[in-house]
């Protein structure tokens, strides 16, 4: 059988690419990210001086000539923003609330924003 | 009552339908070819099959050896020149099946594997794990998706020729999501609707396995050959007769009694091989026939064990290993675990013979042409003479892909040079059957298909069992003619449109009956022991060449009943000879009586 | 021993959506759905259901038993001790009964090119490792029973999705080391409505009674789509 | 869930079609599971928010920087952020058995432990980094 329409290819093989890194982020990066940034100091495991400011600039900014902090960044913050902007935008349609051109734009596009900001706040 | 026209009628997505459809496609892509079955084609017996096809394939093989396993095996009631065609085709067959697709079994380096199968003399059998029908069906039927000149029609229920003159003209079915008439008008027509085992009460066969093509041929005349033979499968499970496949055996295992003992070894199949040692055409690799009937023995001993209320052995694998077993025979794993509860590495799984394949159908040449020109039938329906009085197991998987070519290339050779009947030529037929339709419903009846249908098969078991004998199958016979008569009082009392199931199985259970009757009344005429047909009568227990190297003929009388004739067989270059098996074949000359001494 | 069975009973001329009905059945350890439905037939002829081979490798018989689709014929009362409920499978129109229209899957089915696609010609059969087999021989196990398309919440919400068992048959062909018809495939695969349809909810695989893993075989179709989907970035 | 929709529509004698409600995904202990699985990006965003503010503060300086760090030991905070944690756990042994099945390169079993043990390495250092361990 000859196809007379040929099914429209989707761009969706962008988004899950970028989904895909971000959830593997999420799996094996934030866990020690949130462990380390959020959790021990709350709990007192590090001592004030380790999280004070000229410290953190500095592994941000200069570790390894900066990429310590871009590297950072993107796993912990712009992928995994991407992998959550995915599972909203198809968690919406599960939902019957969305998954259309408009969440699809929100979602992604606010993914977009998010990391650029972030990257401007490290420059 | 809608019209529908086409070149040719393919009546049946088995195996031998879907083959014969490909065919007539590929033979002229400028036919129209429709597919009818009345359930998606994925769903037809042929996807129940096991283990696997034959062809010879190793080098040590020839087609003479296959020639000889198959006469010898059919007990001389193949038709020679049919079998020779057959032995010379399969493989290519096989071939053109993996050439599609179909995941055969290989060996390490990537070259087809062949197993050892009952009744053959070396290793022959094809297969795809323990699904080897279900992956010629599926392939099948995937490949016939490629054709855009096959038009399927699923869910329509074939209930009758049309005929003019000896001359086919289509067919009339009901759509089964409707419940409307449909006539189907067509040149050719090839029955593929497979066996009749369902009119058995232990049977491996599915729901739908009612024979209704073969009555559907023998209403409109046609003979139905050699039906009284029946093959019982030695080894179903008890209560359902969910096949245990021959394979089994091939790898390797071993029946049991109650007791522990391998009892083939006391009817002509011996001596004992040891366990893990099979060998071909000894003990378990002996053929169906004889193994079933070695159970009727060890019943009639008190030496069969009780499951559930039903006699049963044991079939023994647990030798072979969890690892073996998962790889070559994970189907049979599954199967026991979920109907008997048994894992076949730990325990031995209870069986006992079911009814399993109708040698016997349709009459047609070695181009699957009956009397009616232009109606053709292949696969289980039909006798082209391949299995005589008994089958060797996987030659029917083959059978289906080498004749079911065959005819679907002659229907199309037929169709291009015939003209399609006029409309008017068949109106009155297709009036006079709407109008019985019509006449079937009723808002209340005291009878049911069910009744009627339990007391049929349970009459066939009674007397067309494994042995038969004159008593048994004239009360078979009055049982069935008793039946008959409430049949026509019976009336459907579902009077719904949509899948209207009651009114099917009301109609399949007609077909059912006239198919059991042949059946009786061909064992009735048959006055010897050949096959899977054994009588228990005084001098009738041996096989009796000088009167009965024929086919039976069962043709339809005007009173509905079949008279029986015969067919001389065509034997080219095997002249009879006594079947032996196990160590009997060897110094087979005048030594004995291995066929009949059980 | 008796017990009840809830059957959800459809007719399209009378009825506006399914109603339950009890009915008594006999039952005892290897009593499977699809013999108490056998039973309910003989009390009352009209209940509409598929079945043929009884062995679960068919594929007709799916039904939902107490909201899990399922073979009815592999599925036995011994494991329900308390309240069984059987009704249509999910997601696919109900034409009678316990029978829902399959047209949609077969169209789905026949949508991928499901034969092997290779213009080479010979008389002799393809040499194909045990390996190479084992590559795709699971997604070739399907019996195309639907369960999984009554399983997943991605069809329920979009019937134009080609499903689990569609997109697992792609597969099979696709890495069968016979074939030669991806390019062909991979179109319908990459559509919206392809392998992109599917979430990995998973339940697919769940239910498959012939343990096909068709979520696996629709996300590993993910990768291929989007390595095609960079290949072809580099195409004119 | 036996009978699928309460809204299903029809019309004229046929075939009834069913209707997914929107609520589907509460009649299944697996779909719930689903929504779930899915669900973890939520707190996911939380700890993201944090770091981006985090990192807004470092950008202006010294004080706003010690504000952000009062801000991450607020309670409530220390509780979502707990609850982020659990969140990406989950999350990860739910991608980890997906993977192998996704990418079927080595034994499941095997991939399964080297992705654990690659999420202990990078937990591991980041501790160790940010302690001044290292
Ligand atoms: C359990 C089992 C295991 C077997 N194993 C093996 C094996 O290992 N090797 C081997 O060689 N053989 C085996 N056999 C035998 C072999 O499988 C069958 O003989 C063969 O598959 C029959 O194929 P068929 O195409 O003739 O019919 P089927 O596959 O039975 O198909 C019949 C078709 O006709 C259609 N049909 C019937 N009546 C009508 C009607 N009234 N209107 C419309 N359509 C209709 C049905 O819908 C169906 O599509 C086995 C048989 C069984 C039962
Ligand atoms: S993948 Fe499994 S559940 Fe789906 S149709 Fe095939 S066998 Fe049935
Ligand atoms: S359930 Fe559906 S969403 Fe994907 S993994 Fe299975 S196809
Ligand atoms: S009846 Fe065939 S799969 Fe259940």
């Amino acid at each position: 059988m000859n196809d007379t329409t040929q099914a429209k290819r989707s761009d969706e093989p962008v988004w899950w690419a970028l989904f895909s890194a971000g959830g593997v982020c999420f799996a094996v990066v934030v866990p020690g990210a949130i462990l380390a940034l959020a959790l021990l100091p709350a709990f007192g495991g590090f001592s004030a001086d380790n999280l004070s400011y000229p410290r953190i600039s500095a592994l941000l900014h200069d570790a390894l000539w900066g990429l310590a902090g871009l590297a950072f960044i993107g796993s912990v913050i712009c992928l995994p923003l991407f992998h959550a902007a995915h599972r909203i935008h198809h968690g919406l349609h599960d939902l019957k609330l969305g998954g259309g051109l408009l969440s699809k734009v929100l979602c992604y596009g606010s993914a977009a924003a998010l990391s650029l900001l972030a990257l401007y706040l490290i420059s | 009552m809608q019209q529908l026209q086409q070149d040719i009628i393919v009546v049946g997505g088995g195996g031998a339908g879907l083959r014969a459809a490909i065919a007539a496609a590929d033979t002229n892509p400028g036919l129209q070819v429709a597919l009818l079955s009345k359930v998606y084609p994925m769903r037809s017996h042929t996807v129940a099959a096991e283990g696997g096809a034959a062809a010879v394939t190793l080098e040590q093989d020839s087609l003479a050896g296959h020639f000889q396993d198959t006469v010898s095996g059919s007990d001389w009631l193949a038709e020679q020149d049919v079998v020779e065609y057959f032995v010379k085709h399969a493989y290519q067959e096989l071939v053109q099946l993996e050439r599609w697709g179909c995941p055969w079994s290989r060996k390490a380096d990537g070259s087809i594997q062949v197993r050892r199968f009952g009744g053959m003399k070396t290793e022959r059998t094809w297969f795809a794990a323990d699904k080897t029908g279900f992956h010629i069906l599926h392939t099948l039927f995937q490949t016939s998706l490629k054709d855009p000149t096959i038009t399927r029609f699923d869910e329509y229920f074939v209930i009758d020729l049309l005929v003019v003159e000896q001359q086919i003209a289509g067919v009339l079915a009901i759509h089964f999501s409707t419940g409307e008439l449909v006539q189907i008008l067509g040149k050719a027509v090839i029955l593929a609707t497979g066996g009749a085992g369902r009119v058995f009460h232990y049977n491996t066969n599915g729901g739908i396995v009612t024979g209704d093509g073969m009555a559907l041929a023998y209403r409109h005349g046609v003979a139905l050959r050699d039906m009284e033979f029946v093959q019982y499968h030695p080894t179903g499970l008890p209560g359902s007769g969910i096949l245990i496949t021959e394979a089994c055996r091939g790898e390797g295992g071993v029946l049991l009694n109650k007791d522990g003992y391998r009892y083939l070894q006391d009817y002509g199949l011996g001596p004992e091989t040891p366990v893990g040692q099979p060998k071909n055409k000894y003990m378990e690799l002996g053929p169906r026939d004889k193994l079933s009937q070695a159970f009727w023995q060890q019943q009639q001993r008190g030496l069969t064990a009780d499951y559930h209320g039903h006699a049963v052995v044991y079939l023994d694998l647990r030798h072979l290993g969890k690892a073996h077993l998962a790889n070559r025979l994970p189907f049979i794993c599954e199967l026991a675990k979920s109907y008997v509860n048994i894992d076949p590495a730990t325990a031995p799984i209870p069986i006992r013979p079911a009814v399993h394949y109708t040698m016997g159908g349709i009459l047609t040449d070695i181009n699957c042409q009956t009397s009616i020109a232009g109606l053709f039938a292949v696969g289980e329906c039909a006798s082209v003479g391949l299995h005589g009085a008994n089958r060797l197991g996987s030659n029917s998987l083959s059978e289906l892909l080498v004749f079911g070519k065959v005819a679907g290339e002659q229907a199309a050779a037929l169709a291009l040079k015939t003209n399609t009947l006029p409309l008017s030529a068949v109106a009155t037929q297709c009036t006079r059957q709407q109008t019985y339709i019509s006449s079937l419903f009723a808002d209340s009846c005291d009878d049911t298909v069910h009744a009627i249908r339990t007391e049929l098969t349970l009459a066939m078991e009674q007397g067309c069992g494994i042995y038969r004998d004159n008593a048994g199958l004239q009360s078979c016979l009055s049982t069935l003619q008793a039946l008959k008569i409430r049949y026509q009082q019976l009336k459907v009392t579902d009077n719904s449109k949509a899948y209207n199931s009651a009114l099917l199985q009301h109609l399949e259970l007609g077909f059912g009956l006239d198919v059991a009757d042949t059946i009786c009344r061909s064992a009735l005429a048959r006055t010897e022991s050949r096959g899977a047909h054994q009588r228990l009568d005084e001098g009738m227990t041996q096989r009796n060449d000088s009167d009965f190297l024929k086919h039976s003929l069962a043709i339809r009388q005007p009173d509905g009943s079949a008279a029986i004739s015969w067919q001389p067989v065509t034997i080219t270059s095997l002249p009879p000879a006594e079947r032996h098996y196990g160590s009997a074949e060897r110094g087979s000359a005048g030594s004995g009586s291995t066929g009949s001494s059980v | 021993m008796s017990k009840t069975i809830n059957i959800a009973r459809y007719n399209p001329q009378t009825d506006s959506q399914p109603q339950l009905q009890a009915f008594q059945v006999d039952s005892d350890n290897s009593t499977s759905v699809l013999d108490a439905l056998l039973q309910v037939q003989q009390q009352d002829p009209s209940l509409g259901f598929r079945w043929s081979c009884r062995m679960a490798i068919c594929g007709s018989c799916g039904v939902m038993v107490n909201g899990i689709p399922k073979l009815g014929c592999k599925t036995f009362l011994r494991d329900y001790p308390d309240k069984l409920t059987v009704s249509a499978l999910a997601h696919f129109n109900v034409e009678k009964d316990l029978i829902v229209d399959m047209q949609p899957f077969l169209t789905h089915l026949a949508a991928v090119k499901p034969y092997l696609i290779n213009a080479e010609q010979s008389s002799q059969p393809h040499r194909q490792t045990p390996a190479q087999l084992a590559k795709y021989q699971q997604f070739a196990n399907c019996i195309n029973c639907g369960l999984c398309y009554s399983a997943c919440p991605q069809f329920g919400l979009n019937p134009e999705f080609l499903g689990p068992a569609a997109i697992t048959l792609a597969q099979r062909y696709n890495l069968d080391s016979r074939d030669a018809g991806k390019a062909a495939r991979m179109p319908e695969l990459n559509s919206k409505n392809g392998v992109w349809g599917c979430t990995f909810v998973g339940f697919c695989s769940e239910v498959c009674p012939k343990k096909v893993d068709p979520a696996a075989a629709v996300n590993q179709g993910k990768v291929a789509s989007a390595s095609d989907f960079i290949i072809s970035m580099f195409k004119p | 869930m036996n009978i699928e929709t309460p809204g299903g529509n029809k019309q004229e004698p046929g075939p009834y079609q069913p209707v997914m409600p929107r609520t589907w995904w509460l009649q299944h202990r697996y779909f719930r599971f689903y929504m779930l699985r899915e669900a973890t990006v939520l707190p996911l965003l939380f700890f993201i928010g944090c770091l981006l503010y985090g990192l807004y503060c470092l950008s202006l300086g010294e004080t706003q920087w010690q504000h952000w760090l009062a801000f991450m030991a607020k309670p409530w905070v220390v509780l979502l952020n707990l609850l982020a944690f659990a969140a990406s756990l989950f999350h990860a042994k739910t991608f980890f058995e997906l993977f192998p099945r996704v990418m079927p390169l080595a034994p499941p079993g095997l991939m399964i432990a080297g992705q654990w043990l690659a999420t202990l390495l990078v937990a591991t250092g980041l501790t160790l980094l940010l302690g001044g361990w290292l």
